[in-house]
C-alpha cells in the first residue's frame, strides 16, 4: 500500500450562493500522477485553489503529508496561508501563466527560492559574509534548474520578452524550484501543438523521476490525460461524476455525456 | 564587456569595485563642495538648495520602496517625515534644549535623527498592518488619510507648539552630515532591493497572487516594505527640520507628499537613479526658475513676477510625463548602483 | 450633546454633502472608465466658479439681472471644455501608458490651472466676493430651532436634480449604456463599436459640467472664490468617491454623504480633531469593506 | 551604455549648475558694479532689498497686498531720491507660505542677490524659517506680519512691524469685556494657522481672567468654507459676543453664517479683519463687528489718508492691513539704512533699534524684544464702513 500524499476529505465550496465544489474526495497516492477533467466551469481551478489556500473551503478538510524527525503524519493544511503551504511542499502552476513579466528569468527562479532564504533583513543590509553564501547557494540552484530546463541562455532576459513554450517551462522550473513534494499543473499543454505536447507529457514523467514528486494535473487535451495519467476524475458542475483508469473513465458514460452533451470535446 | 564571466564558483570579494567606486564618488562630490565653501568660493544659496535636495533623495528614494519596488501606493509618505521631524526636533529643541546655533553634543543629535527614523517606522509599521491587505487606490485614499491623522494629531499637541510648531530648531544638519545619510540610505535602500527581500517586494508589484503561490508572505513583506520606506522618510524629515530649523504641521500636509511623489514618478517607477536625478534636478529647476524669472523680467519689456515660476513648472512637469512616459530614467539604474553580481550587462538588454 | 445631533447640524450635513456629491460623481465616472484619479478635477470646479462669477459682472456691468439657469449653463460649460481640454492634452496621449503616468499629469494640470489663475491679472490670487445677491437675494425659514436658507434650499435641489438627471444618462441612454460597457470592459465594448474615445470625452465633459455646477453652488452659499479653492472640495470628493466604492455613481452620492455628515459630526463632537474624526471613519470602512461602500468586489482571478 | 551616458551627463548637469551658482557669487557684485560704472559714480548701484511673501499658493492673498505695500513705499523713496542717494530695488521672492521654501528664499537673497535687508515674509511659520539664516548672516530683517511672539527671538537682528499675538488678544479681551460689556464669549478660529490660534489662546486667557466666561471654543481646519457647524454649537451655548480672529476671507464668511443662523450680537476680531473684500464677502452681516487694528482709515492722520488714497489709486483697490504693514515695514527699514548712513547689516540693525517712526500703522519704536510699541484702536463697522471707536494703549 501506498502512502498519501494528499488527501482531500468531504470539501464543499461555496461562491455567494452558487455551490463550486460539491463534496469532493480525494486520496493521492505518493508519486503517482493523477488527472482532473471536466468541462469548463466544472470546478476544477477551484479545486486547485482550495488545496493552495486561495480559498478556504466552506465545509472539509485538507491534509497533506508531512514528515517530522523521520516520522510521517496528515497534516490539516485547510485554513493556512498560500505561502505557508508552498513551504509545505505544494507548488503549482496556473491556467493562464503567471510569470512575473518585468523581472529576469533568474530572478523569477529566485523568488519561488526565496522563503528557503537563510539571511535576515540585517545580513541584506550589511551585504555580509551570510548573505553572500546564501545568495551563491540559490543562484547556483536557479542556474542548475534553469540548464535543467534549457532556459541558461536566457538568464538575464526580462520573462516578457520570452516565447510561450519557454515561459511555460519557466513556469514549471518555478514551482520546482520551491522544492515541493506535490506539483500541481493547470492545463500544462494548453496552446501546444501536438510535438511540444509529446515533449510536455516525457518532460513530466521526467520531472518525477528525477525530482522524486507526486502529480497532480489539469487538462483538457485528453490525449495527454489519457497518455500520461494513472489515475483520473472527472468532476462536472462541482461533483465527481466519475474516476478510475484512462480506459475505464474514457468508457464511462457520464462522461460521454458531460462532454457530448455540450459538444464541446466532441 | 565583461559578459564571459561565470557566475557559478567564482569567489565574490567583501568589497566589491563599483561599491569601492560610489564611495569615492561621493566622498570627491562632498569634498569639492566642503572645500569650495570652506574657502568662500561656493554660493551659500547653492550650497543650501544642494542640501535640501539630498533631503529629497532620502524622501523620494525611500518613497520609491514603497511605490515604485513593491507596487503599493501610497501618498502618506510625507506624514512618516513629520512623526521623524517632530520626534528627532522635540528631542533636541525641548527636551535636550541644545543651542540652536548647532554646535554641542552632536552624538545626541545624531542619536535624535535615529530615534526620529525608528518613531517613523514604528506609525508606519502601526499603519502598514491593517491597511496593506488593501489594493491601489483603495490604499493610496487610506494612506493619505493616516498622513492627515497624523497631521491633525500633531497639530493639537500644545507640548509641540501646535499649529505654531517649533521653532529654534539647532543647526546640526550640515553638508557633511546629510551626504552621509544620503548615503547611507541609498545603499541601504540598494541592499535591500537586490536582495531576496527586495526580490520579493518586485514580485509583489508583478503579481501579488503569484508571489503568494510561490512562497513569498506578501503581508509581511509589504509591511516590511513600508516599514523601511517610513523609517527613511523619518531621517528625512529629522534632518530637514535641523536644516530649516523650524517646523510646523502644515508642511507636511498632502501637498507636500504630492511633490514627493511627482519625483518618483518623473525619476521613474522602480528605479533608485531615477528618484536621485529627479530629487536634485527638480529642486534645482524650481529654484533654477527663481534665477530664470529674474533674468527674463530684466531683459523683457513687461513685468514677469514669480508668480509664473510655478506655472511653468507645472506646463515643464506635464510635457515631461508626455514625453517621458516611464519616467526620465525608466526603470534603469546607473551602473554603480547595481551590485556587480547582480548585473550581468544584459540585465535589461538582449 | 443638543449641539451636536441636532436638526441644524443635519441640515449642515446634507449642504455640505450634495456639494461633495456633485463633484465626486466626476471623480467617479472617470475613474470608472479609465481608471484615472483626475486630481485636476477641483481645479474644474474652481474654473466653474469663476466663469459663473465673470457672467454674473458682466451682466451687472450691462446693468442686466442675471438669469439665474444662464449662470448655471455658463458654469457647466466651462467646466465642461476645461475637463475635455485637459483630457484631449494631458490624458489622452497617455491612454496606453502605465496608469500613473497620466495621475502625475494630472497633478500637473491642476497646478497649471491653480497657478495660471493666480498668475493672470485678470483673476489673481485674492479672494473675489462671489455677487451671489446679484443672482438670488437670500431668505431663511426657521424650522424649530434649525435655520434653513434659500440658499441650501437651491444648493440640495440643484444637486440633486443633477444627479437623477445624469443618473437616468447613465442609466437609459444609449451613451450611458456605452459608457457603462466601457467601464465594464474597454476592449470588448470596443469590439462592439464603441468608439472609446467619444465615450471617454463625453465622460470628461459630463463630470467637467457636474463640477461646473458645484463650482457656481459654492459660489452661491459661500460667496468667497480664490483659484486654489478647488484643492479641498476635490479632495474631500476623492475621499467620498473612494468612500463609496470608486467606479460606483451612487457610491459616490452616498460617500459624499456620508463625509459630508461625518465631517459636521465630527467638528461638532470635537472640533480640534473632528478631521480626523472623519478621516478615521473613512479608514475604518475601509479596513472593513476594502471596496468602499458600494464598490463591486472584484475578486482576483487565480 | 545607455545608464553610464545618462549618469555622466547627469554629473556633468550637476557641476554646471553648482559651479554657475558659485560663478554668480562673484557675478552679482559685478553686475551691480558695472550697472553703477556704466551709469556714473559707484555710490550710485542700487541698495538691493529682499522682499519675500507668499504670491502662489493659498496664501496668495495675503502675500499680493503686503507685496504691493513693498512697491509702493520703495517708489516713494525712489521718487525722492532714494536711499542715502542711490535708488533702492526690491529683490521679491515668493515662499508659497512653506517654510521649506521659505528658506530657500532667505537663501537666495542673501547669498546669492548679497541684498542689505529683507522685508518679509507674512506667515510666522516663514519668518520664523527665515529669520535663522538672516541672522547668520547678519543681515537685518523686518517681518510686516508674523506675529509669533518667537520670530524676534531669533536673534538680534530680527525686527516686526506688527503686533504680536499676545496683545492683540489681550486688547481683544479687554475690549468685549469693559466697552462691550460682554461676560459670555464664544471663540472660532483656524486651528491650522498659527496668528489665529495665537489670538485666540490670548483672548481666551485674558478675557477668563478678567473674570468672563468662554462658552464656546470651536476650531475648523484650513481651508473651511462652511462654518456653520461650529456656529451652531457656539450660537447654542448662547454668546454674548463671537470672537473670531481670523482673516478676512473667512470672517466674512462666519459673520454671513452667525447672521444666517440668528446671531445679532456683535463679532469681534483683529487685524486680519482689515481689508474691503470683508464687506463684498459678509456684506450687512458683517455690521455690528468691531476689530482691534493698527490705524484706522478714516483718521485724520495725513500720512493714513495719503497712504489710502494713493494705494487706492494706485491699485484699483483699498489697503487692508498686510498692505500697510507692507508699506510700514518697509518704510522703517529704508529710514533705518537712511539712519545708519550705511549698507552695512550691524549698523543698520542698530538704526532700526533706535528707530523712532511715525508710520501708517501708528508711532513705531521697538522695545528690547524688537517689537514695536504701538498702541492698538478698535474699529466698528457699520453699513460697509470702518469707524474708529476707542484707542487701547498696551
Amino acid at each position: 500500500m501506498q502512502n498519501t500524499v494528499l488527501k482531500i476529505d468531504h470539501v464543499t465550496h461555496y461562491f455567494g450562493g452558487l455551490r463550486a465544489v460539491s463534496d469532493f474526495n480525494m486520496e493521492l497516492p505518493e508519486g503517482a500522477i493523477w488527472g482532473l477533467i471536466g468541462p469548463n466551469g466544472a470546478g476544477k481551478t477551484t479545486i486547485f485553489n482550495l488545496i493552495t489556500g486561495v480559498y478556504i473551503p466552506t465545509k472539509g478538510k485538507i491534509y497533506f503529508r508531512q514528515e517530522r524527525k523521520g516520522e510521517f503524519y496528515m497534516e490539516d493544511i485547510t485554513r493556512y496561508k498560500p505561502h505557508t503551504i508552498v513551504s509545505k511542499g505544494i507548488a503549482r502552476t496556473f491556467q493562464n501563466l503567471r510569470i512575473f513579466p518585468n523581472l529576469t528569468v533568474l530572478d523569477n527562479i529566485r523568488i519561488a527560492e526565496h522563503f528557503r532564504v537563510k539571511y535576515s533583513l540585517y545580513d541584506a543590509v550589511m551585504r555580509n559574509k551570510k548573505f553572500k553564501e546564501e545568495e551563491e547557494k540559490i543562484k547556483e540552484e536557479a542556474m542548475n534548474l534553469l540548464k535543467l530546463f534549457n532556459l541558461h541562455s536566457r538568464t538575464y532576459t526580462l520573462a516578457k520578452g520570452l516565447p510561450y513554450g519557454e515561459l511555460r517551462r519557466l513556469e514549471i522550473a518555478r514551482a520546482l524550484a520551491t522544492h515541493p513534494k506535490l506539483l500541481l499543473l493547470d492545463e500544462p499543454a494548453a496552446g501546444m501543438n501536438p510535438k511540444e505536447t509529446q515533449e510536455l507529457m516525457d518532460m513530466i514523467l521526467w520531472i518525477r523521476k528525477e525530482f522524486n514528486l507526486t502529480i497532480f494535473l489539469i487538462e483538457h487535451h485528453m490525449k495527454f490525460v489519457m497518455g500520461i495519467c494513472e489515475h483520473i476524475k472527472v468532476m462536472d458542475f462541482g461533483e465527481t461524476i466519475a474516476e478510475g483508469t484512462p480506459q475505464e473513465v474514457s468508457n464511462n458514460p457520464r462522461v460521454i455525456e458531460a462532454y457530448l452533451g455540450r459538444k464541446k470535446y466532441a | 564587456m565583461k559578459g564571459k564571466e561565470t557566475v557559478q564558483n567564482k569567489k565574490i570579494p567583501l568589497f566589491k569595485k563599483r561599491d569601492f567606486q560610489l564611495l569615492v564618488g561621493t566622498v570627491i562630490f562632498w569634498a569639492i563642495f566642503y572645500t569650495l565653501t570652506k574657502f568662500g568660493m561656493m554660493n551659500l544659496y547653492w550650497m543650501h538648495i544642494i542640501n535640501v535636495s539630498l533631503i529629497y533623495v532620502i524622501l523620494t528614494t525611500s518613497l520609491n520602496l514603497i511605490n515604485g519596488f513593491s507596487g503599493q501606493f501610497s501618498i502618506g509618505h510625507m506624514g512618516f517625515a513629520a512623526v521623524g521631524a517632530y520626534t528627532s526636533a522635540t528631542l533636541t529643541t525641548i527636551v535636550w534644549n541644545l543651542p540652536s546655533h548647532g554646535v554641542g553634543p552632536f552624538s545626541l543629535f545624531i542619536l535624535s535623527v535615529i530615534l526620529g527614523g525608528i518613531a517613523a517606522a514604528f506609525i508606519g509599521f502601526l499603519i502598514g498592518l491593517p491597511t496593506l491587505r488593501l489594493r491601489g487606490d483603495y490604499l493610496a485614499i487610506v494612506t493619505l488619510a493616516f498622513g492627515e491623522i497624523i497631521r491633525v494629531t500633531i497639530n493639537s499637541i500644545k507640548f509641540v507648539g501646535g499649529p505654531r510648531g517649533i521653532p529654534g530648531i539647532p543647526r546640526f544638519s550640515s553638508f557633511t552630515v546629510i551626504v552621509i545619510f544620503t548615503f547611507l540610505s541609498v545603499i541601504v535602500l540598494r541592499n535591500i532591493i537586490y536582495s531576496s527581500i527586495g526580490r520579493a517586494l518586485l514580485s509583489i508589484r508583478e503579481d501579488e497572487v503569484a508571489s503568494e503561490l510561490v512562497g513569498v508572505h506578501t503581508t509581511y513583506y509589504k509591511v516590511l516594505g513600508f516599514t523601511v520606506g517610513a523609517f527613511f522618510a523619518g531621517i528625512g524629515g529629522a534632518l530637514l527640520a535641523h536644516l530649516i530649523q523650524y517646523i510646523n504641521p502644515l508642511q507636511f500636509g498632502f501637498m507636500a507628499t504630492i511633490y514627493v511623489l511627482i519625483m518618483v514618478y518623473i525619476g521613474g517607477v522602480g528605479s533608485l537613479s531615477g528618484s536621485i536625478v529627479a530629487a536634485i534636478g527638480i529642486t534645482f529647476l524650481s529654484e533654477g526658475l527663481r534665477l530664470g524669472l529674474d533674468k527674463l523680467d530684466q531683459v523683457t519689456p513687461f513685468h514677469v513676477g514669480p508668480e509664473w515660476r510655478m506655472v511653468i513648472f507645472s506646463v515643464l512637469l506635464v510635457a515631461t510625463m508626455l514625453y517621458k512616459t516611464n519616467g526620465l530614467m525608466g526603470d534603469m539604474e546607473f551602473k554603480v548602483l547595481i551590485p556587480e553580481e547582480e548585473d550581468e550587462n544584459a540585465k535589461h538588454g538582449a | 450633546m443638543g449641539s451636536i445631533f441636532n436638526l441644524q447640524q443635519i441640515i449642515n450635513g446634507i449642504q455640505i454633502g450634495s456639494i461633495y456629491a456633485l463633484i465626486s460623481i466626476g471623480y467617479t465616472l472617470v475613474y470608472g472608465i479609465i481608471q484615472l484619479i483626475n486630481f485636476a478635477h477641483g481645479d474644474f470646479y474652481m474654473v466653474g466658479a469663476y466663469a459663473a462669477y465673470f457672467a454674473v459682472m458682466f451682466s451687472a456691468a450691462r446693468k442686466e439681472h442675471p438669469n439665474v439657469l444662464i449662470v448655471l449653463l455658463i458654469s457647466m460649460t466651462a467646466g465642461a471644455i476645461v475637463a475635455f481640454l485637459s483630457n484631449r492634452i494631458a490624458y489622452r496621449p497617455l491612454r496606453y501608458k502605465p496608469r500613473l503616468s497620466a495621475l502625475i499629469t494630472a497633478i500637473g494640470v491642476s497646478m497649471f490651472l491653480e497657478y495660471t489663475s493666480s498668475a493672470i491679472p485678470a483673476i489673481g490670487p485674492s479672494y473675489r466676493a462671489f455677487p451671489q445677491s446679484a443672482l438670488i437675494p437670500e431668505h431663511t425659514y426657521k424650522i424649530g430651532h434649525a435655520i434653513l436658507s434659500n440658499y441650501q434650499i437651491v444648493n440640495v435641489s440643484v444637486a440633486v436634480v443633477l444627479m437623477v438627471v445624469l443618473t437616468y444618462i447613465v442609466q437609459y441612454t444609449r451613451i450611458g449604456m456605452a459608457m457603462r460597457a466601457s467601464a465594464q470592459d474597454k476592449d470588448a465594448a470596443r469590439l462592439m463599436g464603441i468608439d472609446i474615445e467619444y465615450i471617454i470625452d463625453f465622460t470628461f465633459i459630463i463630470g467637467g459640467a457636474l463640477a461646473g455646477a458645484a463650482g457656481l453652488l459654492t459660489g452661491i452659499t459661500y460667496p468667497r472664490i480664490n483659484p486654489y479653492m478647488g484643492i479641498i472640495p476635490g479632495l474631500k470628493a476623492f475621499i467620498a468617491a473612494v468612500l463609496g466604492g470608486i467606479g460606483s455613481v451612487p457610491g459616490a452620492m452616498l460617500g459624499s454623504y456620508i463625509l459630508g455628515f461625518s465631517e459636521v459630526f465630527g467638528m461638532a463632537i470635537n472640533s480640534i480633531l473632528g478631521e480626523g474624526i472623519a478621516y478615521a471613519i473613512l479608514i475604518l470602512v475601509l479596513i472593513f469593506l476594502p471596496q468602499g461602500l458600494l464598490g463591486k468586489k472584484t475578486g482576483e482571478k487565480v | 551604455m545607455k545608464r553610464r551616458k545618462t549618469f555622466a551627463v547627469l554629473v556633468s548637469l550637476l557641476l554646471v549648475v553648482a559651479l554657475f551658482g558659485t560663478v554668480l557669487t562673484g557675478c552679482s557684485s559685478k553686475t551691480a558694479n558695472n550697472n553703477g560704472g556704466s551709469a556714473q559714480k559707484t555710490e550710485s548701484k542700487p541698495i538691493l532689498i529682499g522682499g519675500v511673501a507668499p504670491v502662489t499658493g493659498p496664501a496668495a492673498t495675503y502675500g499680493k497686498s503686503t507685496k504691493q505695500g513693498y512697491e509702493m513705499a520703495l517708489e516713494e523713496w525712489n521718487a525722492k531720491g532714494g536711499v542715502l542717494g542711490r535708488k533702492v530695488k526690491l529683490v521679491f521672492e515668493d515662499d508659497k507660505a512653506d517654510p521649506t521654501e521659505a528658506a530657500n528664499a532667505f537663501s537666495k537673497l542673501i547669498n546669492d542677490n548679497h541684498v542689505v535687508a529683507i522685508v518679509g515674509s507674512v506667515t510666522s511659520s516663514c519668518s520664523l524659517a527665515g529669520a535663522p539664516i538672516a541672522q547668520r548672516a547678519g543681515v537685518p530683517m523686518i517681518t510686516p506680519t508674523s506675529t509669533n511672539p518667537k520670530v524676534t527671538q531669533v536673534g538680534d537682528y530680527i525686527f516686526r512691524a506688527c503686533f504680536i499675538d499676545p496683545f492683540q488678544g489681550t486688547v481683544a479681551a479687554k475690549f468685549v469685556f469693559n466697552n462691550l460689556k460682554a461676560r459670555k464669549a464664544g471663540v472660532i478660529y483656524d486651528i491650522g494657522q498659527d496668528y489665529n490660534t495665537g489670538l485666540a489662546e490670548f483672548f481666551k486667557k485674558e478675557f477668563e481672567s478678567l473674570g468672563g466666561k468662554i462658552v464656546a471654543y470651536e476650531g475648523y481646519p484650513d481651508g473651511t468654507t462652511d462654518f456653520n457647524t461650529q456656529l451652531t454649537k457656539i450660537i447654542d451655548a448662547k454668546p454674548d459676543v463671537i470672537y473670531s480672529p481670523n482673516y478676512y476671507n473667512d470672517d466674512g464668511l462666519i459673520a454671513k453664517q452667525a447672521r444666517t443662523l440668528g446671531f445679532t450680537g456683535p463679532i469681534v476680531g483683529g487685524d486680519g479683519w482689515d481689508s474691503p473684500d470683508l464687506f463684498k464677502i459678509g456684506g450687512d452681516a458683517v455690521n455690528n463687528c468691531y476689530f482691534t487694528n493698527h490705524f484706522s482709515k478714516d483718521s485724520k492722520d495725513p500720512k493714513v489718508q495719503a497712504f489710502v488714497k494713493k494705494y487706492t489709486e494706485k491699485y484699483g483697490e483699498a489697503p487692508d492691513a498686510l498692505a500697510a504693514l507692507g508699506y510700514d515695514a518697509m518704510n522703517i527699514m529704508l529710514t533705518a539704512i537712511q539712519n545708519a548712513g550705511s549698507t552695512d547689516g550691524a549698523k543698520i540693525k542698530d538704526a532700526l533699534k533706535n528707530i523712532d517712526y511715525q508710520g501708517v500703522t501708528g508711532h513705531i519704536k521697538f522695545d528690547k524684544d524688537r517689537n514695536p510699541v504701538k498702541s492698538a484702536v478698535i474699529i466698528k463697522i457699520e453699513n460697509g464702513k470702518q469707524t474708529y471707536v476707542t484707542t487701547i494703549n498696551p
